[in-house]
């Protein structure tokens, strides 16, 4: 057991480390994040009431969009230079290691969006009592962002071209985030109640760890063989 | 019953077992989708409350189910085909999702043209309408991921992976209706209290169930004969496709020029080159 | 190596999958016991479910008689949910479908009626919410009350679990058709 | 399908008998022969080969030829588990962490140094990594060893590579064209860790385009096109 816990602490650390090594790709989906939600306030006349009301989608959409970006080059260098060949041959569950990968890129690509939401909410005009749910939500959803990303760039690790693809794949499996996510923060805004959706997201967040590194050490051994 | 499976997941045996079905299926659904349609447009009463609107519902109602049922039989088909590395569930897969995506568009089309007149709207975001959008959705990816792979065998196994992960979405489209206040009506027939206490008068009822099973027959027909091209496709370089599907034409090319495989060489050196000729070109290892 | 059979293994992995979906059928069927609703209903509205001011779907009857046309386009009835009712008032293009006893889905505000000075829902869409059963015009007049109400059971409450209603119709309601 | 294979020959090329006597390193479970019988491997709808049976006794070297698209690696990658035959038994292969694999890609990445790299692959397979230095010194590339890969010439990340076979002790190797990209004193290197390897009783498949030295003790071909 202890073996198989230190090969996927190994993998997980190997990625921080390789983000490390590039840090200037590695910001890159925060950038993008904070670009692309403070654009719409620039897009809007100054102070309009409507921003309020487009924030939590704005963030959501977002987030969604960051956590995409570059999802389609997740495991095509460990598949070029043969590194996938080593982790199905060694003795320990392919899946585990697929989630421990997965896991590091939420902590690279997701926490980030997380730590800059507040402020990212902020200039949205979003009313105080709705960040805390904001970032519930995040929590509960950007997981299921970035293990269906990760999914979707398995599908299409052997696939050439499949950069406009992966869009197409991974919509289906994070429009119900979108929707329940960026909802629960409409509810707050007006004063509903937020446990339906905030449930309904842990609950896929729940099924998303359990089953997408599964499916997606199945969809990468498919693409290998 | 089991050696009969067997026999039939056979790739020439089932492409000889669906030439027969397919024809009969297919007769059978039109000729049934046709008494049901006539039935529904014309001999069936109209609604007491939504008049002749209501009518949508003998298209609507076995487009919307149908593309359940094919996701269904894509994510069983598709776990089959991961199981035990099954040719014929791999192509059942594949042959399945463009049938599944066109019903599903069907039956989003014909809802907004039914919710126009009864709701007041096309569209609204409630739970069936955006489930079953996700689902058209799904087979789009499928269909998507099919053709991005040039190896047709690693498409349909990545297809089934996408398959099986996106099944979790039919209960969703199906329950919406129960889990979650919508515009949409709850099941009128689908559901184990409308089978006790049928909620739609007899005879509204029949035509639909004429036009729902001949929707299926249809489909049934149409996903065979897309399974025989695709298995077709996927074993060209074999021997039964040359005698039994191709032979025909074949034989009638080579006699005509250059002479080459004809009927009359020995059988061994005609599979071989058979195979030579019509498989992939042997490319690096 | 890693101190397991495959036997074990195996195991473990089915441990985890059936924590994982269970874990994530408990915590999806909770949030149905919550609010996940695509309309809420007058019960919701009367025991404080939303703030006034907040735009949400509202879903009712329209209750038989209440129904008061007003000068233009201007409507005003109630929508009721078997339990408790709500006011509405509405300037615009109503549904074909929509009259007294329909099932309806509107969109708007709580707000306070200028005219009456009552608590008011102010709507700017109107949706008809049709049921389930389909049946012909002379059979429906053979099975309706006098009253004419539909069922309220799509109508489910926040308060109230769903099976609770679910084909309850109400005392006064029609039956459902048996054909 | 399958009957209209093309039938592989084996042949012996060289036994050399000095070496039957010496240590046997490995445990005597592991030596079980690896024995393969009417093996057939499609990759995609292609089949590569079929009816292919041949065996490996222990301490034996089997160099697997073949022109372009004979199905080398294809062959390879099935014997080390990467691939499923479509027909066929392979029995006494192997367990995982009985074997080696190096694919003809050296699992290196660019981003990371070789001790990096061969670290992280010593945490994945559970073993420790006290032998890496020793055996990058062995392969010449010691030196190199906090550098990043991606700087590393085609042949010192190939000598990265193989250092891996020395680092953790495993009876089976499975070498798909492990002299690619190599010089003549990397030729050198490998002929002796293989005939090591071969006199500690341990047991290496090799595919190679280039004819490997008839120095190596019991080293026999394996041709896969008929």
């Amino acid at each position: 057991m202890n073996a198989m816990l230190d090969a996927a602490w190994a993998v997980f650390v190997r990625e921080l480390r390789l983000a490390l090594r590039r840090p200037a790709e590695a910001t890159q989906p925060l950038v993008f994040y904070c670009v692309l939600a403070l654009l719409f306030p620039l897009g809007l006349a100054a102070q309009d009431v409507g921003l309020r009301a487009f924030a939590p989608a704005i963030v959501w959409v977002s987030a969604l969009l960051a956590a995409l970006l570059g999802i389609e080059r997740l495991f095509r260098a460990d598949v070029d230079d043969g590194t996938l060949e080593q982790w199905l041959l060694a003795d320990v569950p392919f899946p585990m290691l697929v989630g421990a990968k997965l896991a590091a890129q939420w902590l690279l690509i997701a926490a980030p969006l997380i730590v800059a939401a507040p402020l990212i909410a902020l200039a949205l005009n979003l009313q105080p009592q709705a960040i805390g749910v904001l970032l519930l939500g995040l929590l509960f959803g950007t997981p299921v962002l970035v293990f269906s990303g990760g999914f979707a760039a398995a599908l299409t690790v052997g696939a050439p071209r499949a950069g406009l693809l992966i869009p197409i794949l991974v919509l289906p499996m994070m429009c119900p985030a979108l929707i329940f996510g960026a909802g629960a923060v409409r509810a707050a805004q007006v004063g509903l109640s937020v446990e339906g959706p905030l449930y309904f997201l842990a609950a896929m967040m729940v099924l998303s760890l359990t089953l997408l590194p599964w499916a997606a050490a199945g969809a990468l051994r498919n693409a290998l063989e | 019953m089991w050696t009969w499976f067997h026999r039939l997941a056979s790739p020439p045996s089932f492409y000889r077992f669906a030439d027969r079905l397919a024809p009969w299926l297919l007769g059978l659904g039109l000729l049934l989708l046709a008494v049901g349609c006539y039935g529904g447009l014309f001999i069936a009463p109209a609604d007491y409350q939504q008049g002749d609107a209501f009518r949508v519902i003998y298209v609507h109602v076995p487009a919307a189910a149908l593309s359940l049922f094919v996701y269904v039989l894509m994510a069983v088909a598709g776990a089959i085909a991961l199981v035990w590395r099954m040719k014929l569930a791999e192509c059942a897969v594949v042959a399945a999702a463009p049938i599944g995506a066109s019903f599903t568009a069907l039956a989003l089309v014909t809802g907004m043209l039914w919710g126009k007149p009864t709701w007041g709207a096309y569209w609204v975001w409630d739970a069936r309408l955006t489930s079953e959008l996700v689902l058209l959705f799904l087979y789009l990816g499928v269909i998507g991921l099919n053709q991005a792979y040039s190896d047709a065998r690693t498409a349909a196994r990545a297809c089934a992976w996408l398959a099986l992960v996106g099944v979790v979405n039919v209960p969703i489209v199906h329950y919406s209706v129960q889990w979650w206040n919508s515009l949409h009506q709850g099941s009128t027939i689908l559901s184990l209290e409308a089978v006790r206490d049928p909620k739609i008068s007899s005879s509204m009822l029949w035509p639909l169930l004429l036009t729902l099973s001949g929707s299926f027959a249809f489909f049934f027909a149409v996903w065979l004969r897309r399974l025989q091209n695709e298995v077709v496709a996927r074993e060209r370089g074999a021997n039964w496709v040359r005698d039994c599907v191709l032979q025909a034409p074949l034989a009638a090319v080579s006699n005509e020029q250059s002479g080459m495989t004809g009927p009359e060489l020995d059988p061994s050196m005609q599979s071989r080159q058979g195979r030579q000729r019509h498989g992939e070109p042997r490319g690096a290892d | 190596m890693s101190g397991l059979s495959k036997r074990q293994k195996r195991m473990a992995a089915v441990l985890v999958l059936v924590l994982g979906v269970g874990g994530a059928a408990f915590l999806g069927f909770t949030a149905f016991s919550k609010n996940m609703m695509y309309f809420y209903t007058p019960s919701d509205l009367l025991a404080g479910a939303a703030k006034e001011g907040a735009t949400l779907q509202l879903g009712g009857l329209v209750e038989k008689g209440s129904l008061r046309r007003e000068d233009g386009l201007k409507i005003v009835f109630v929508m009721a949910d078997c339990e408790k009712q709500m006011p509405v008032r509405y300037e615009g293009i109503l549904p074909d479908l929509f009259r007294e006893g329909q099932g309806v889905v509107a969109t708007g505000k709580l707000g306070i009626d200028p005219v009456t000075g009552e608590r008011t829902f102010v709507a700017s869409q109107i949706l008809a919410k049709h049921d389930e059963n389909y049946m012909p015009p002379q059979v429906a007049a053979s099975l309706k009350t006098a009253d004419g109400k539909h069922s309220c059971a799509p109508f489910k409450s926040l308060g109230r679990p769903a099976e609770n209603l679910a084909g309850k119709p109400m005392t006064a309601a029609a039956e459902a058709p048996r054909s | 399908m399958a009957n209209e294979g093309r039938y592989c020959k084996s042949q012996e090329r060289r036994r050399v008998p000095h070496r039957l006597h010496c240590a046997r390193n490995f445990p005597a479970l592991a030596m079980s022969p690896l024995s393969v019988s009417d093996l057939a491997v499609s990759r995609g709808d292609r089949t590569v080969f079929s009816g292919l049976s041949f065996r490996v006794e222990p301490g034996e070297i089997l160099h697997v030829q073949g022109r372009n698209g004979a199905g080398k690696t294809t062959l390879l990658e099935t014997l080390g588990g990467l691939r499923v035959q479509i027909a066929g038994t392979i029995a006494g292969g192997p367990g995982a962490s009985e074997r080696h694999w190096l694919g003809h890609r050296s699992a290196l990445n660019a981003a990371l140094t070789p001790l990096e790299n061969l670290r992280f692959w010593c945490a994945l397979n559970g073993a420790g990594d006290s032998e890496l230095l020793p055996a990058l010194d062995q392969l010449g590339v010691k030196a190199q060893r906090n550098r990043l890969c991606g700087t590393l010439s085609t042949g010192q990340r190939r000598r990265v590579a193989l250092s891996r076979l020395l680092a953790v002790k495993r009876p089976w190797w499975f070498l798909d064209e492990p002299l690619a990209g190599i010089d003549a004193a990397g030729l050198q290197l490998i002929t002796q860790l293989l005939a090591a390897h071969a006199g500690e009783g341990g047991t290496a498949v090799v595919t190679s385009h280039q004819a490997l030295p008839d120095s190596l003790p019991r080293l026999r071909a394996l041709a896969l096109d008929a």
